[in-house]
């Protein structure tokens, strides 16, 4: 896929910065292709959206092409963790927690319109947190309710693309920034 | 004592070669550890180095509750060892030696295999 | 081969060996930490036994032998002291030595 | 000696039954023509969705940029989350009757359900659903969609 | 130093408690088991429910009746069209509508198709949790098929919604039939394959003969329903006990047995399989025409009182319970639902088993939380 | 030097410093994977003196038994948080002397005593040899200590179940469910 | 024989008189086994890499699916970005974890698996240490990865790990019987410990064919018993991710986590090499009795093939296994051995043992 | 419904004079007073010609001013359905007796209906919150406010 046939290239262009050396753009892309190349999920899912990211796993939309395959249980061990669901209150305590628990780099994606926003449950409903992001930063949005397969991989193209950006100084910079705006 | 540079024989003892394997075992590990330790990213957070328990606080303390089954098996598997690692040097010169071999080695089972009997009829070869 | 290592070398390395296990022995009150002490023994005399076997007597296997069956022995004895050890761990839920002195049944 | 013959028996009929099984597997092996996948980014071009599959909601636009919707809000009434919101100006029309007209119809693709609500109840069949499913974004702000084009107008004879 | 390992070293009797879950691969979403273990086995199980508890009783008040709809697709999500029709249901006798034939055919279809789909996933899930991973991925391949099937005539994979009150959101796609006789052929050859690689698999029935049985008594009094309770005989199969939809006109069989343990309630649903394929054959290639929606009001007010209508979801029996004060919105939704009904029994089953059997046993039961938690 | 004594220096001394570890170490576990350094090494002495069987039975049976039984025991008997009281300095003390005091004494003796080595040719010792020896009568035949450590072996097992069996509660039947 | 063609020892001999002729003795053997150890090292690294690659693929297609295809051609270089992602991933140190242990564990996890590959002929002359004991000092040198994986699970300070720990403490050692038993069954046959002599041995012959059926079943148990000593599915107990989450590596992260992964993959390489190289012949290549001019092509394919084609034979039934059952249960596990393979595994040396006396092997 | 009917309102009657039998528009509906219940509940599951031994569905439901129960009962072997209903009026502190010992299966009902509506069980065996933390109101009340959660159109 070419870089023009993705949506929201503008807040990609602000994420890049100018002006890094040329030997560190050279180890930069290494070490990101190392990483966007090998996105290790966690398995998490709360509810229906879970079951759209099994199908992608399965036979038919294979995650495995893109080496995301291998899904850990542990934190510890996963890059990247999938919200695939509704959160609710008493939920989002456990999600910061695994969230906090993982090993940087981490990654965030918000499949579905419940953990966008609280989705079909946004109005009216007493325990519904209305989007992840007040909770664990969020790196790629994916709506849809559920969002098909093809929809979740291309999330984790976003993804993909999002990491490219980086640079190892930006990294630090960049999760310091963001727990700044969750604190204000 | 051959290796790949060494002709088979020669004077020079394995040993070495033994703590070559031992030391590029462990020099690797090393290394690769204090390099990942040097270039991988770190954050801190008080919760990230707790135990990890599917997202709930671990309650009470870790540890296992006496099990029987457990090291039952284990003092079997010493007895068993104990009897592989004799059964060896049998094993090698059982075709030259013959019958007298083949009668040792029989009463050599019979006798374990007394004990086996003993443990399975007394379900110690039942994990619970 | 052992060229030019002594034989009192090995001596002296198992007798090191032997009188840490006796300390250990002596000063170690948790019934398994003994059994390690007790283990280490094992091993000096062990030393001992092959070095002199290789050097003063390479003809023979007695040392050999005798080593070879004090290991089966050990693994046994570890075998049942386990069990014993594990079982007053059970019935005193200590494997102290002293606590099970004064928890005498 | 009949314990033993059925010791035997128990232990070739288990391991018959693991044969079964991977055979199942090793013929799936050895036959590549059974791989279902589709390559997703790469068969882009020629991955089409059915007809009725629902991407998002969208306000088709004619040719004159024209829509359908009169701003009505029934959508809006009857959407089950707060996803549309629609919102009015009154314009002038030509016969100088002051009319109700739609301003702007947002729609947070971030939140809809895909209930197809809205699409059924808009008396004038404003809405429909695209195929479109490529939706990640970086940004959740980038998710809230006005579904008017800029400058459309209300399609001649919709009322 | 008495003091110091009196603390530390215990004599075991100290309760040994462990989560499992609400993160945790096989408790299939966000239940956490709070597990007494004493060295492996289970002595009591705490199912901690409310990971997922989104107040949709709650939600309800507030909806109309067609809005109701779409949070029912999201309980169950693996019986979605059930779940709808069971409202649409209620409704429809509250109103006292008659509902043309095609309709019913056509939901029964669905239904049906809905049953598969959501049994291929518990044969892929179930598999996994027994740790055969493959299973996992053939399940799912087939299951796709279902969810094509759906796609093409409803327009969403999973959440369907297709059902709304009067009748179906839209006519069935022209391909419909085709697709649904090739599925039919397709998985007729390769459910024998589910059966080769795991009910005769002796690891297996090993792991699931025997495992947490359940007896009939005890299915009774927990009120228990769907292949669970089938499983321990208990004969409950709202399609036959009360026939809905279009069920009054079809043949087939309950599927009962009487063991109750792990393995038959894993029978259950593969048999449960082949009479669904059963039911939609007989009625595909007669659809009655007609219309695929009655005419109703914009505004569905249901008249004062009370109504419960029971379905059989693939888990069970789903009860539909609405108090209606005349309004646009109901006064009061309760769904019975048969997930946080079967999940009472794990403690009981799971009890003097080990770790691997309470994945097992809570793994036959088929849960889906959200259903629970509602 | 030479790499032969750079080994030996290497295994001596992982072995003294291992073996004082083993015994003071103040957490149990440790203690066990410092004994099993010790022995580790030791099979490394074994091998340098041409003991090659030998040592892998110390490696099999001490390293992949023993110690793993012993780890086993602590891992059913301890919690992570164990750590043991120093121990009384006076007791330390003492014991610290006499095994010095015995230390010393022998290696004085060791040093002062003239081992005299025979002439004869060495045999190597090859597989063929023990199973030789081990299946054989006379001087240097074992077949009786061989056939003798099967009925003490015997011996251990059933000492071992009947211990582990007797102290523990009654095995309760755990296919059935326990509902009243 | 023809096979010399391939023969390494010519080669390492001219090295070794080469380096000899340069440097003191003492300067000759450290620069071998510098050598040496680089060499092992890289293959390690390679056979690593690769073995997880061939698992994605292999069960992929098992599973109907295409497995990794995006990184490089069909997906081969997927590995290698998981181990420069594996590297740069933060090692969470554990609050109230016991950290020394906590870092031992992996180390002697590697080391084991290090020292077991050490002894194992690749081809003629291509051997790194040729023991007198081989067989007997490979199966001693695994066996004390298990205190890794003890120690991992205890000093993570974490429910499952311990559990995961405890279980695969049981299972290895367990297993280990079998797994000695089933090859001095080959033993006996043999007459020899030397790994190089077994192979030479098989140069009329492989020993599952010469010994017929006891070596048959031992092969069977052999494999049964070693999968299970690599904790390897249907056998994964201690790992269990349904069960245990990620069971005894539960809490290790990046580049530790990665050397368990390693591990596992290696000890399966291992027992395959010496399935391969007990049972099967090695290095040697088949032949057929009489069939000369087929037994004429089979040898120019060269030894290293032959080794590498047999191990991965093994190894892909290993795969096989594990993508096709469900896991036992640990009681089933300890079942399995003691009361199925044990016995029938001591029978079966007798077996052999009364088929030697009287001559029957081929 | 069935030609039973009668002879089950009747036989209900005579047990207990107080409760008010309906005939709903699906099924026969009893009103009790939530002092009668237990014992009403061990007469439905226990007479043979009731038999109602099927706890099908337990219902909170806030009726404004009192605090009701339904519960929605099956016999197994006559098939056939019973709605018996119960109120309170105490909102502050509704107390109940849990019907937990003649239809295990209504434990988890029950939970659910003491986390949403606050209703107490007497003799419930494992009476917490099901849902909810204890910091929580009652949400399925119907003057239950959440301004931080619940949005509003
Ligand atoms: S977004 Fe939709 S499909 Fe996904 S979890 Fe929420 S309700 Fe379910
Ligand atoms: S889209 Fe349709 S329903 Fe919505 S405001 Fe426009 S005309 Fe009305
Ligand atoms: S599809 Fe449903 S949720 Fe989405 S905008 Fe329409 S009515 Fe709202």
């Amino acid at each position: 896929m070419r870089n023009e046939d993705f949506k929201d290239n503008e807040s990609l262009d602000l994420l890049r910065e100018s002006g890094a050396n040329i030997l560190l753009t050279s180890i930069d892309d290494v070490i990101n292709w190392g990483r966007k190349n090998s996105l290790w999920p966690l398995t998490f899912a709360t509810s229906c959206c879970g079951i759209e990211m099994m199908a992608t796993g399965a036979p038919r939309h294979d995650f495995a092409r893109f080496g995301m395959e291998v899904y850990r249980a542990s934190p510890r061990q996963a890059d990247v963790i999938v919200v695939a669901g509704t959160i609710v209150n008493k939920m989002a305590p456990v999600l910061r927690r695994l969230y906090d628990q993982m090993s940087e780099p981490k990654y965030v994606v918000a499949m579905g319109a419940c953990a966008i926003s609280g989705g079909p449950f946004f109005l009216n409903s007493y325990s519904v947190v209305k989007g992840v992001e007040h909770v664990i930063p969020v790196d790629v949005y994916v709506p849809g309710c559920p969002p098909r397969p093809e929809a979740l991989l291309y999330g984790m193209l976003q993804l993909q693309r999002k990491i490219e950006t980086e640079t190892i100084r930006s990294r630090k910079k960049r999760s310091a920034s963001h727990s700044e705006k969750k604190s204000q | 004592m051959a290796c790949f540079l060494r002709e088979p024989n020669s004077d020079l003892m394995s040993n070495e070669w033994l703590v070559l394997f031992f030391l590029v075992g462990a020099i690797f590990v090393g290394l690769v550890l204090i390099l990942s330790g040097i270039i991988a990213p770190r954050s801190v957070n008080p919760q990230k180095f707790e135990p990890y328990e599917s997202g709930i606080p671990t309650k009470g303390v870790t540890w296992l509750q006496f099990n029987v089954g457990y090291y039952l098996f284990a003092i079997l598997f010493l007895v068993f060892d104990v009897e592989t690692v004799l059964v060896f040097p049998w094993a090698v010169v059982m075709k030259e030696v013959g019958l007298t071999a083949f009668i040792e080695i029989v009463i050599f089972f019979l006798i374990l295999g007394l004990g086996l009997l003993y443990a399975w009829k007394k379900d110690a070869l039942v994990w619970e | 081969m052992n060229a030019g290592i002594p034989l009192s070398y090995f001596l002296i390395l198992a007798a090191v060996m032997f009188f840490t296990g006796i300390y250990g022995f002596l000063t170690r009150r948790n019934l398994i930490t003994i059994l390690m002490s007790v283990e280490l023994i094992l091993n000096s005399v062990n030393i001992n036994f092959l070095a002199l076997n290789r050097y003063l007597f390479p003809h023979k296997l007695e040392g050999f032998f005798f080593s070879l069956f004090i290991i089966t022995v050990a693994a046994a004895e570890a075998a049942v002291a386990i069990a014993l050890i594990i079982n007053i761990y059970r019935r005193f839920t200590t494997i102290n030595v002293e606590d099970v002195n004064i928890m005498k049944y | 000696m009949r314990s033993i013959v059925k010791y035997i028996s128990e232990v070739l009929s288990g391991v018959w039954s693991l044969l079964k099984g991977m055979k199942v597997t090793g013929s799936y092996f050895f036959r590549p023509s059974a791989i279902v996948t589709q390559k997703y980014p790469e068969n882009r071009k020629d991955l089409v969705m059915f007809e009725r599959f629902k991407g998002e909601v969208i306000m088709p636009h004619n040719e004159n940029n024209e829509h359908r919707c009169t701003g009505c809000g029934i959508c809006e009434i009857n959407c089950p989350n707060g996803t549309i919101e629609v919102i009015t100006k009154t314009i002038i029309t030509p016969e100088g009757k002051k009319k109700r007209a739609i301003d702007k119809h947002i729609y947070r693709l971030s939140m809809c359900s895909f209930c197809a609500l809205c699409v059924k109840t808009c008396p004038s069949n404003a809405l429909a659903f695209s195929q479109e499913f490529e939706h990640a974004v970086f940004d959740r702000s980038k998710l809230i969609k006005i579904s008017n084009k800029p400058g459309s107008q209300l399609m001649k004879g919709v009322e | 130093m008495e003091e110091h390992l009196k603390n530390s070293v215990t004599d075991g009797q100290e309760e040994y408690v462990l989560n499992i879950g609400p993160q945790h691969p096989s408790t299939h979403g966000v239940l956490r088991l709070v597990a007494s273990l004493r060295g492996e086995i289970v002595t009591n199980i705490e199912p901690h429910i409310g990971y997922i508890h989104r107040g949709i009783e709650k939600m309800c008040e507030s909806l109309t009746y067609p809005q109701i709809i779409h949070l029912t697709d999201r309980m169950d999500y693996l019986s979605a069209h059930i779940n709808n029709e069971a409202v649409c249901l209620n409704v429809e006798k509250a109103l006292e509508i008659d509902i043309p034939d095609r309709i019913k055919v056509i939901r029964t279809i669905m239904a049906e198709l809905t049953r598969i789909q959501s049994h291929q996933l518990f044969w892929a899930t179930f598999g996994m949790d027994l740790g055969g991973l493959t299973c996992f991925f053939y399940g799912l391949r087939d299951r796709e098929k279902v969810l094509d099937i759906f796609e093409e005539t409803c327009g969403g994979r999973m959440i369907v919604s297709y059902n709304c009150p009067g009748g179906l959101m839209h006519d069935i796609h022209p391909g419909f039939q085709k697709r649904v006789k090739e599925f039919i052929e397709y998985f007729r050859k390769t459910l024998p394959e589910y059966d080769q690689l795991l009910t005769g698999n002796v690891i297996f029935r090993e792991r699931t003969m025997g495992i947490g049985k359940l007896t009939l008594g005890e299915a009774i009094a927990h009120g228990i329903t769907g292949p669970t309770a089938r499983a321990s005989g208990f004969s409950c199969d709202v399609r036959k006990k009360e026939p809905y939809s279009a069920y009054d006109r079809i043949k087939f069989n309950e599927v009962l047995f009487t063991e109750g343990d792990t393995y038959h309630r894993y029978l259950v649903r593969m048999d449960e399989m082949r009479q669904s394929m059963d039911i939609i054959e007989q009625l595909i290639d007669n659809i009655p025409e007609g219309p695929y929606a009655v005419k109703m009001k914009p505004i569905i007010r249901l008249p004062e009182g009370e109504y419960y209508q029971r379905v059989e979801t693939a888990r069970g029996e789903l009860g539909v319970y609405i108090i209606s004060d005349g309004n646009k919105n109901p006064y009061r939704v309760k769904f019975r639902s048969p997930n946080f009904v079967n999940l009472s029994v794990l403690n009981m089953l799971s009890k003097g088993f080990k770790i691997a059997d309470l994945i097992a046993i809570s793994g036959s039961l088929d849960l889906i939380i959200p259903d629970i938690d509602r | 030097m030479t790499l032969n004594q750079l080994m030996f220096i290497l295994f001596a001394s992982i072995i003294v410093v291992f073996s004082i570890l083993t015994v003071t170490s103040r957490r149990i576990l440790r203690a066990a994977v410092y004994l099993l350094f010790v022995l580790i090494s030791t099979a490394g002495l074994y091998f340098m003196l041409n003991y090659a069987f030998l040592a892998a039975v110390q490696l099999t049976l001490y390293a992949g038994g023993i110690v793993v039984l012993i780890i086993f025991s602590i891992l059913l008997t301890s919690h992570i948080s164990l750590k043991f009281e120093p121990v009384e300095w006076k007791k330390s003390l003492f014991s610290a002397l006499a095994a010095i005091a015995g230390a010393l004494i022998t290696i004085i003796t060791i040093l002062d005593f003239t081992f005299s080595a025979t002439n004869e040719a060495a045999r190597e010792v090859n597989m063929r040899l023990v199973g030789k020896s081990l299946l054989s009568v006379g001087s240097d035949g074992y077949i009786l200590p061989f056939e003798v450590i099967s009925v003490l072996l015997l011996a251990a097992m059933v000492a071992a179940i009947i211990i582990a069996k007797k102290g523990g509660p009654k095995s309760t039947d755990t296919q059935t469910s326990n509902y009243q | 024989m023809p096979f010399d063609i391939y023969d390494f020892t010519s080669l390492t001999q001219w090295i070794d008189t080469s380096l000899n002729d340069r440097l003191s003795p003492f300067w000759a053997v450290v620069a071998e086994m510098a050598i040496v150890g680089l060499l092992i090292l890289v293959f390690y690294a390679l056979i690593g890499l690769f073995l997880v690659y061939a698992e994605r693929k292999v069960c992929a297609f098992m599973q109907n699916r295409l497995g990794p295809n995006r990184v490089g051609p069909f997906g081969i270089f997927q590995t290698v970005a998981d181990l420069i992602k594996l590297l740069l991933v933060e090692l969470v140190p554990i609050r109230n974890a016991d950290k020394f242990l906590f870092n031992v564990a992996p180390f002697i996890v590697i080391i084991a698996s290090f020292m077991a590959i050490s002894a194992i002929p690749f081809a003629k002359g291509l051997h790194a240490i040729d023991l007198n004991i081989g067989v007997f000092y490979v199966i001693a040198v695994s066996a004390l990865g298990v205190i890794g994986v003890l120690l991992a699970g205890w000093s993570s300070n974490n429910k499952y790990s311990l559990i995961g720990a405890m279980r695969s403490g049981a299972q290895i050692v367990s297993y280990e019987l079998s797994v000695g038993l089933s090859l001095i069954t080959v033993i006996i046959l043999a007459g020899t410990m030397q790994l190089s002599e077994i192979v030479q041995a098989q140069s009329t012959g492989w020993f599952i064919f010469r010994g017929h059926i006891p070596a048959f079943i031992a092969f069977v148990i052999f494999l049964i018993a070693s999968t299970a000593e690599t904790n390897r599915g249907p056998f994964d107990l201690a790992e269990a991710e349904s069960e245990l989450t990620a069971g005894f590596h539960t809490e290790y992260s990046g580049i530790k986590f990665a050397f368990f992964f390693l591990a596992e993959y290696m000890n399966m390489f291992i027992v395959a090499s010496i399935a391969a190289t007990v049972f099967l012949g090695g290095w040697m290549p088949f032949h057929i009795g009489s069939w000369e001019a087929f037994n004429h092509v089979m040898d120019f394919i060269p030894p290293f093939i032959w080794y590498l084609m047999k191990t991965f034979f093994i190894i892909f039934l290993m795969m096989w296994f594990k993508w096709t059952f469900p896991r036992l249960r640990i009681d089933q596990l300890l079942t399995l051995e003691w009361k199925y393979l044990l016995p029938i595994n001591l029978v079966n040396v007798v077996f052999m043992a009364f088929i030697v006396l009287m001559g029957w092997h081929f | 419904m069935s030609a039973d009917n009668f002879n089950l309102e009747e036989s209900i009657r005579s047990f207990d004079g107080d409760a008010i039998v309906t005939e709903g528009k699906q099924f026969t509906e009893i009103t009790v007073h939530p002092e009668k219940l237990m014992a009403l509940a061990m007469f439905l599951r226990d007479n043979s010609e009731m038999g109602f031994d099927f706890p099908a569905c337990v219902s909170g439901v806030d009726y404004g001013n009192d605090l009701g129960v339904v519960y929605h009962l099956r016999s197994t072997k006559h098939n056939r359905t019973i709605v018996v209903k119960t109120r309170v009026s105490d909102r502050q502190n509704p107390v109940m007796e849990s019907v937990t010992p003649v239809w295990p299966g209504a434990e988890y009902h029950e939970r659910e209906i003491f986390d949403l509506f606050g209703i107490r069980f007497t003799n419930h065996p494992d009476l917490r919150r099901l849902f909810l933390d204890n910091s929580d109101g009652y949400p399925l009340r119907k003057d239950y406010s959440d301004d931080v959660n619940i949005v509003t159109k």
